[in-house]
């Protein structure tokens, strides 16, 4: 494995970034802002698939912009599972972007050009999350993304979308906050955050009680975004955001991020064997089925259909996480065990983001059509708007019918 | 105990003044007796350097007279100090003034009602 | 042997390509795709196998042995027969391609060197073949649904029992097949358990099976012909997988009580399809318990059973979809006198009748015998054994009563009972076709023994391989066979005043459902209680202690409600018309203030539920 | 001219800027603003000199008119200093950009200005604990005329409060001073290092002039409880003058805490005496907590500004209290990352209300239509406060809170950490209203201005009321700038001060 110096992975940051510009410059002229936006798109897509070869042989662009704060570097890494993630996240901006501007248009919104401003902006910073080296750049676009994502949510300005902000904003900053301790505890620790395979040497031969907390807080903080319960509560409010923000970001990039950095704690902070030393892969398990178990129940009575897509997605989520979990846990275990449950894990990143992204979708192009989002009213739906309705059957055939009744 | 305060009584009157004036500044409603209060808290320290400054037995200290001398150099400081301590009361004064141009009273509460309604 | 074609692909294929096709094309290319599989999978070598990667692990797509060489070939040409006859009964071409893509599911399961791929294709099955119910609509959709629900649960432990099997042994490659372990079957003490349950869904286990009844007579008469086929003899081959082997003595024993329970409870049913899905589990027994007695004549017989079940039940099928095709009825009660409007039809039935009561002549004597016989002589005499039979042996004759019992009462009733009011035209071509192929086949198989013994995996006939030589036409085997029938007959004679007073057998689902319903609602609506009060409780903490900091001592109101709504209302004041308008309708969307409150659908939205901040 | 010559002239610079614009009104009655632009843009050259000097170079030394330490006053520039000065330096020409239209504008008022900003430097370079206090003096009489300097009986009465207390402040320190001085007999902050090292930490005259001296700042830094003075003033004052002294005087007041605690005292003494430790940390929990807590409480935006500096400044005690190389760091630059962000935030504060009266929360719904660069500045550098990297505020915090962990201590760890929540407590509050809610009441902008009559037509911006110069908006938009971009200049800034820093300790 080599690394390529080069500036992709800046430039695939910081192109939707620079794109905010001229969208919020362009604000009198839709069609050209919107144009911004693809183009945008089309160049972040571009720029991340072009380091695909290059991670597929087992190379990695690094972007060097020298130290930021004691011990840490502001490096960009595109690694493997970093550009698996943003190979995710910035293909489906391409796909949500043609989407939004139908979905905004359609129902004539407010406030467009902040929305498509601070869309690039929230894409910008899960595309940093995905390509950060160490923590603390890590840390950096997490919080970044809060920050970006809060206008989306709050987008409606009505009294529930503004509740749902404030509650967004305390959660993800509250695990901003986690993460942050876990992060000065680690540099405290092992001297450095730096992603490193298999686990910084220097946590290894630290004090276990202290490492466990960092562990703790810093699976808590990056918890709250991947809606591990009981720290899931945003998310489902957070629905209230456009249908686009609450499929691209809420569905994949947001609580994905979060997913993403539980996964880099486990394998590349503290490494699988030590997870599986101190054991704590075992609670983070539970804790992750747990939350599997129950929001799927919460889930069944949801009407609200975007509510119920969210527990879904809570639920789904927790897949991630148990596999990562189950993958430290195991780690001491037999053969290949570990292995296949953190490759489970992982492939569900993206597995799930098309998944809950069409879904998304369908829920959202029946809001523009019809008008409540209630499932309770879709086999009225479902004849008015029979290919949509077929659409988000297909992908999870079982969701809509939810019910049991004794007899027939 | 009784000898030491004896013994010590300017820092015993140091000590008083800065509690009077103290008391002065929070207890007093009048807005110029609360600066009378901070001129009587200035003066408590004033007198707290000059007496640091004394030595028993001294003369002042100027070259053509004997030893030992007090300490010049409190005094120098205490002049610096009451200067801005003069300073400090005309800044003080000209905003009682201004507050009394603006209200009609220099009552601490009765202030605060008038301005309550502001 | 490279270049394998694993035989679903070109199903798969067909059905992918259908709904795009005319009618007739579409339908000639399934009959085709689907036929041609017969040659292609009987001429492929035995051992050929298509190692491949499924999902980074080992796999094998294409696994010839003789079992599934023998599912491959029933099930190709039941499937070629059954897009003839949906095409002669007006299915439309989306419902064939969800067909096409049962069927070729089905051989993707078959044909699976290994548990991943076969639990793989085991679950597309369930999809599949749900689609193919829901797309008849109305009553079909609920019982799909639950149909769903309950196949998806069996997967599930068949899934679990699969990976604590890959947990063991570190590959999911079939134990026959080249690089596969050393045993067969699944490893471990827990897995055969969950694969026994997980399969035992598809079988029709006693108290897994009431899924059968309830869907099978819902959708579709040329939907109905698919299902009855590949569901359950998936399951039984997928329980030969699992109890390769010698077998499992709680198997036997279920099969032996499914063959009884099936038929008992067919012989309550009015309506035809239903009489008939009882039946499968009837008939399904006799493999189970072939499987579960494990001896290679067993196996062989279970085999041969699953091969002429295909046949004869398929035929059933057609023959009572072309009744209700005709008629437009379903029950027995209302139909009758058949026989002389629908020669053909009757005909074919009875050939099929004769078939899986195992009368003698007839191909259903032939496995059935074989099981029957293994039961004899491979088998324990069990708890209540008599005068030499054994208790297993005794079971499978009773089920075998009941089964004559049942088809009497189906073709009394349908075809010579009372007379038809009117005229009734007969199958149409493409049906007669159909079913006379397949009632020939039937014949066939039944008077020439042999052919059936060409395809089973293990010689009857050798010594070398058998434990008894198994001989189809002995005296005792004929005498056993008129026996039976004759004792079905007396039975039918006497029960039939007392059966036509029933009206209603309840079943096991009468019993789970509600149970199900009653404790699914318990768990969501307590699981979601807790959660909403946690959830209050830890927000009106927060807002409470917010308030106290921002007006510490001032009173506060403990309902945040009233003020809330309040509050909104006058905004909306302020708001322009546009977005006020939006407003209103996402909050006349919300469960509380919609129209559709009156809540005669579910349960789900009565109440408000986790709202706050 | 020496190098080390510049160091007094960086005093004297201000002082002359002062004398010149009165004087000057008395030929021309609108040269203020001119005479202090040209002395502050003077000053801030020099500035830049003397610290790229003190980075390159070390420590630069001046002695007063040639009297030698410890007899003489002398003045020291080392890197903190350098860093102090080029901040005031620079903060007061942000100041006066924006003061051009925003007023008061009175040639008295830039004569005060000066003075001011000669305090402050004055305070920053002094290695004379008497000095010091004469500054603190000069800063805190100019800090309170400015207050006073609006037009409202509101400034007065807040100048007066600012005045007895910041007088009881100051008082203190100087008594403290006195206890210093009677102990060693020295008023130089080297020499009283080594007398008191002599004579034993834990003599009861060192600890109660520690006391006194911490006592004396801690108001003047306005520590919670002895911030009640600061409010009124930040509230009370005019946009201008909130902006300058909320960036500058409680930031130089925090400077001399440091200064003292560690020249003078040192390190050793807070080992020894573990009291003088936990005033320090109580006094910086306490004010975290509490500060953010009444922040959150406000109905004015700059009083709630006012509180926020409360719970910042506890965070720089914070770095006090750990006293190692890497929260000392983080002080400093946590020093100038509040500084750029409050004064800004003060300075948007104005600009809003120039623009639409808006000066209460309540007020400020929706406002990104009314006054679209105010609200998102004020975005920016509420974003910048909370602490979101890569600005300057995160990195303040991440260096306080780095050296906490060093340090092993994790009481305060947690507090530094959660104090990001308390920050964006107060802040979403704010945030949330511009950006998502429909404004509700009609507002007429403010017109501060002591006549009625237009003001000059010379200025770039129109000349109606209601709107604000070229110059508060380079002011306000510079400072969010300053705020995101120094983020990334951290790094290098902590490197070169580090040999300062480790000076300090030693």
């Amino acid at each position: 494995m080599t690394d390529i110096t080069s500036l992709r992975p800046l430039a695939a940051v910081l192109v939707s970034a620079v794109a905010v510009v001229p969208i919020l410059a362009s604000y009198r002229r839709p069609n050209l802002r919107e144009g911004w936006t693809v183009l945008a798109a089309v160049c972040k897509l571009g720029l991340v698939a072009s380091m695909v070869p290059a991670a597929l042989r087992g190379d990695v662009y690094v972007t060097k912009l020298g130290p930021f704060v004691p011990y840490i570097d502001l490096t960009l890494r595109a690694d493997a599972l970093g550009l698996l993630f943003a190979l995710v996240a910035s293909t489906l901006w391409l796909v949500t972007s043609f989407y939004s501007i139908g979905y905004m248009r359609g129902l004539d919104e407010h406030s467009q050009t902040r929305y498509f401003a601070a869309f690039a902006g929230s894409v910008s910073s899960a595309v940093g999350v995905a390509f950060a080296s160490n923590l603390v750049v890590l840390y950096l676009f997490y919080e970044l993304l809060t920050v970006a994502t809060y206008p989306l949510v709050a987008h409606d300005e009505t009294d529930e979308a503004r509740a749902a902000g404030r509650k967004y904003l305390a959660y993800t900053f509250g695990g901003g906050v986690a993460v942050l301790g876990g992060t000065l505890l680690v540099v405290h620790l092992a001297g450095t955050t730096a992603f490193t395979a298999g686990g910084i040497a220097g946590l290894a031969n630290s004090d276990p009680t202290l490492a466990r907390v960092a562990f703790a807080l810093l699976v808590t903080g990056f918890g709250v975004k991947a809606a591990l319960m009981p720290l899931h509560s945003w998310l489902p409010d957070a629905m209230v955001a456009p249908t686009p923000v609450s499929g691209l970001l809420h569905a994949v990039a947001v609580v994905k991020s979060g997913v993403f950095g539980v996964a880099r704690v486990l394998l590349d902070v503290f490494g699988i064997d030590l997870v599986a030393e101190l054991g704590v892969g075992g609670v983070l398990a539970a804790v992750a089925a747990f939350t599997l178990l129950t929001a799927s129940v919460i889930a069944l009575r949801q009407d609200n259909l975007k509510r119920r897509l969210a527990f879904s997605t809570v639920s789904q989520l927790s897949y991630i996480v148990l596999g990562i979990a189950v993958g430290g846990a195991a780690a001491l275990g037999t053969g290949d065990a570990a292995k296949w449950a953190l490759i489970g894990g992982l492939l569900h990143i993206p597995a799930h983001a098309f998944m809950k992204l069409t879904l998304f979708f369908c829920a959202g192009a029946s809001t523009s059509r019809l008008t409540p989002t209630t499932s309770r009213t879709w086999p009225a739906s479902a004849s008015a708007c029979p290919s949509r309705w077929a659409r988000s059957q297909s992908p999870q055939p079982a969701w809509r019918a939810s019910r049991w009744s004794p007899g027939s | 105990m009784m000898d030491l305060l004896v013994s010590r009584d300017y820092y015993v009157a140091t000590f008083l003044l800065l509690g009077i004036g103290t008391y002065v500044m929070i207890a007093s409603r009048n807005l110029v007796k609360k600066v009378i209060g901070m001129n009587i808290f200035q003066t408590g320290i004033f007198l707290f350097f000059i007496a640091a400054a004394y030595v028993e037995g001294g003369n002042p200290p100027v070259l053509t007279m004997d030893a030992p001398h007090v300490s010049p150099l409190p005094h120098v400081l205490i002049l610096t100090a009451i200067v801005v301590g003069v300073a400090l009361t005309a800044v003080a004064l000209g905003m009682v003034v201004r507050i009394y141009a603006e209200y009609g009273t220099l009552d601490e509460e009765t202030l605060q009602e008038v301005r309550g309604s502001e | 042997m490279d270049a394998l074609v694993p035989p679903f692909l070109p199903v798969l294929l067909a059905a992918v390509v259908l709904p795009f096709l005319g009618r007739r094309a579409g339908h000639a290319l399934g009959v085709l795709a689907t036929a041609a599989v017969v040659p292609y999978v009987w001429l492929v070598a035995e051992g050929a196998h298509l190692p491949v990667s499924l999902f980074g692990f080992d796999a094998v797509l294409f696994n010839v042995d003789p079992f599934s060489t023998l599912m491959g070939v029933i099930f190709g040409f039941i499937g070629a027969v059954g897009v003839l006859y949906s095409y002669a009964s007006d299915a439309d071409n989306l419902q064939t391609a969800f067909a096409l893509g049962y069927v070729g599911t089905s051989l993707g399961a078959v044909f699976g060197g290994d548990w991943l791929s076969l639990v793989f294709f085991w679950e597309l099955m369930a999809v599949t073949s749900t689609l193919l119910v829901w797309h008849y609509g109305g009553r079909a959709v609920r019982a799909g649904f639950r149909y769903a629900v309950l196949h998806g649960i069996g997967g599930t432990l068949f899934l679990g029992a699969i990976v604590w099997h890959f947990a063991e042994t570190g590959t999911f490659l079939f134990g026959s097949v080249p690089g596969g372990p050393e045993s067969v079957g699944l490893a471990g003490s827990v897995a055969p358990v969950l694969a026994g349950l997980g399969v035992g869904v598809n079988v029709g286990f006693i108290g897994l099976h009431a899924w059968l009844p309830d869907t099978y007579p819902r959708p579709h008469i040329a939907a109905s012909v698919f299902l009855c086929v590949f569901t359950t003899k998936t399951g039984v081959y997928g329980m030969y997988r699992v109890f390769p082997a010698d077998g499992n003595v709680a198997v036997a024993y279920m099969g032996g009580a499914m063959a009884v329970f099936g038929a008992v409870m067919a012989l309550f049913q009015n309506d035809m399809r239903r009489l008939l899905s009882y039946h499968i589990q009837s008939q399904v027994g006799y493999m189970v318990a072939g499987v579960g007695i494990g001896s290679a004549l067993a196996q062989a017989g279970a085999f041969a059973h699953v091969f002429n079940h295909i046949l004869y039940k398929g035929l059933l099928f057609m023959t009572a979809g072309v009744v209700i095709y005709r008629t437009g009825e379903e029950s027995l009660k209302k139909v009758g006198g058949l026989a002389r409007e629908m020669p053909i039809t009757a005909g074919a039935f009875t050939v099929a009748a004769l078939s899986i009561a195992g009368f003698p002549g007839f191909n259903g004597f032939v496995s059935k015998g074989i099981v029957i016989s293994a039961s004899h002589y491979d088998f324990g005499y069990g708890p209540f054994s008599v005068a030499g039979y054994t208790s297993l042996e005794i079971l499978l004759l009773v089920g075998g009563v009941g089964t004559f019992m049942s088809f009497i009462k189906f073709g009394y009733y349908a075809f010579f009972h009372g007379s038809y009011d009117g005229t009734v035209k007969d199958a149409n071509r493409g049906q007669a076709v159909g079913m006379v192929a397949v009632a020939a086949l039937c014949v066939l198989y039944g008077l020439a023994p042999d052919a059936l013994f060409a395809v089973l995996p293990f010689d009857v006939t050798s010594e070398a391989v058998v434990s008894h030589v198994y001989h189809t036409y002995t005296v005792d085997h004929i005498l056993e066979g008129v026996v039976l029938a004759v004792a079905g007959l007396v039975g039918f004679a006497l029960v039939k005043r007392p059966l036509s007073g029933v009206k209603y057998v309840p079943d096991v689902d009468d019993v789970y459902n509600p149970l199900t319903f009653r404790a699914t609602r318990v768990l969501v609506v307590g699981v979601t209680e807790l959660y909403a009060a946690v959830d209050r409780l830890v927000v009106r903490a927060a807002t409470d202690s917010v308030a106290v900091v921002r007006a510490p001592g001032a009173p506060r109101p403990r309902r945040r409600r009233g003020p809330r709504l309040a509050a909104r209302g006058h905004q909306r004041q302020h708001l322009p018309r546009r977005r006020d308008a939006r407003n209103r309708r996402r909050r006349d969307g919300h469960p509380l203030s919609g129209p559709d409150e009156s809540g005669s659908v579910s349960f789900y939205c009565r109440r408000k539920y986790f709202r706050h901040g | 001219m020496a190098v080390s010559d510049l160091a007094a002239l960086v005093v004297a610079l201000p002082i002359f800027g002062s004398l010149v614009a009165f004087l000057a009104a008395l030929v021309r009655s609108k040269s203020g603003w001119p005479v202090a632009v040209a002395a502050t843009a003077a000053q801030l050259a020099v500035t830049v000199t003397l610290a790229v000097r003190a980075f390159g170079e070390g420590t630069i030394t001046y002695v007063v008119g040639g009297f030698e330490a410890p007899y003489g006053i002398e003045l020291v520039v080392d890197g903190l200093t350098g860093t102090m000065l080029v901040l005031i330096a620079a903060v007061s020409l942000g100041v006066l950009a924006y003061a051009r239209r925003a007023g008061p504008r009175s040639n008295p008022f830039y004569a005060v200005f000066m003075l001011l900003v000669a305090g402050l430097t004055g305070m920053s370079v002094t290695a004379d604990l008497f000095n010091m206090y004469v500054f603190l003096e000069i800063t805190g009489l100019s800090a309170y005329a400015l207050v006073a300097s609006g037009d409202r009986g509101r400034s007065a009465v807040a100048a007066l409060k600012y005045l007895l207390v910041g007088t009881v402040g100051a008082s203190l320190f100087l008594l403290g001073v006195g206890y210093a001085y009677i102990d060693t007999g020295t008023l130089n902050m080297a020499d009283l290092a080594v007398k008191l090292a002599a004579n034993g930490y834990t003599a009861t005259l060192t600890q109660t002039a520690f006391a006194l001296i911490v006592v004396g700042l801690f108001i003047k830094v306005a520590v919670f409880p002895l911030h009640t003075w600061q409010p009124d003033a930040y509230a009370g004052a005019p946009d201008t003058v909130s902006g300058l002294i909320s960036a500058l005087v409680s930031t130089v007041a925090a400077y001399a805490l440091l200064r003292v605690v560690f020249t003078v005292f040192g390190t050793a003494f807070l080992d020894a005496n573990p009291f003088a430790h936990a005033l320090l940390v109580g006094g910086a929990i306490i004010s975290i907590l509490l500060g953010s807590l009444l922040a959150v409480s406000q109905s004015e935006v700059k009083r709630m500004l006012a509180y926020s500096s409360v719970s910042q400044f506890g965070l720089i005690v914070a770095a006090i209290s750990i006293g190692n190389v890497t929260a000392l760091t983080g002080a400093a630059v946590h020093l100038v990352g509040h500084a750029i962000m409050k004064g800004g935030l003060f300075l948007t504060a104005g600009l809003v209300a120039t623009e639409t009266g808006a000066r209460s929360v309540d007020e400020y719904e929706g406002l990104v239509k009314r006054s679209p660069v105010g609200a998102g500045v004020f975005g920016v550098l509420a974003v910048a406060m909370v602490g979101v990297p890569p600005t300057i505020g995160f990195a303040g915090k991440w260096y306080i809170a780095v050296g906490a962990a060093e340090a092993g201590s994790w009481t305060l760890l947690a507090v530094i950490v959660g104090s990001t929540l308390l920050t964006l407590a107060y802040f979403a509050r704010l945030v949330e209203r511009m950006f998502f809610r429909e404004p509700t009441a009609d507002l007429e902008p403010a017109v501060e201005r002591a006549d009625g009559a237009l003001p000059d037509g010379g200025d770039l911006g129109g000349s109606d009321p209601g709107s604000a110069s070229l110059g508060m908006y380079a002011a306000v938009v510079a400072a969010a700038v300053l705020a995101v971009a120094l983020g990334f200049a951290v790094f290098g800034y902590g490197d070169v001060l580090q040999s300062t820093i480790e000076a300090l300790l030693s």
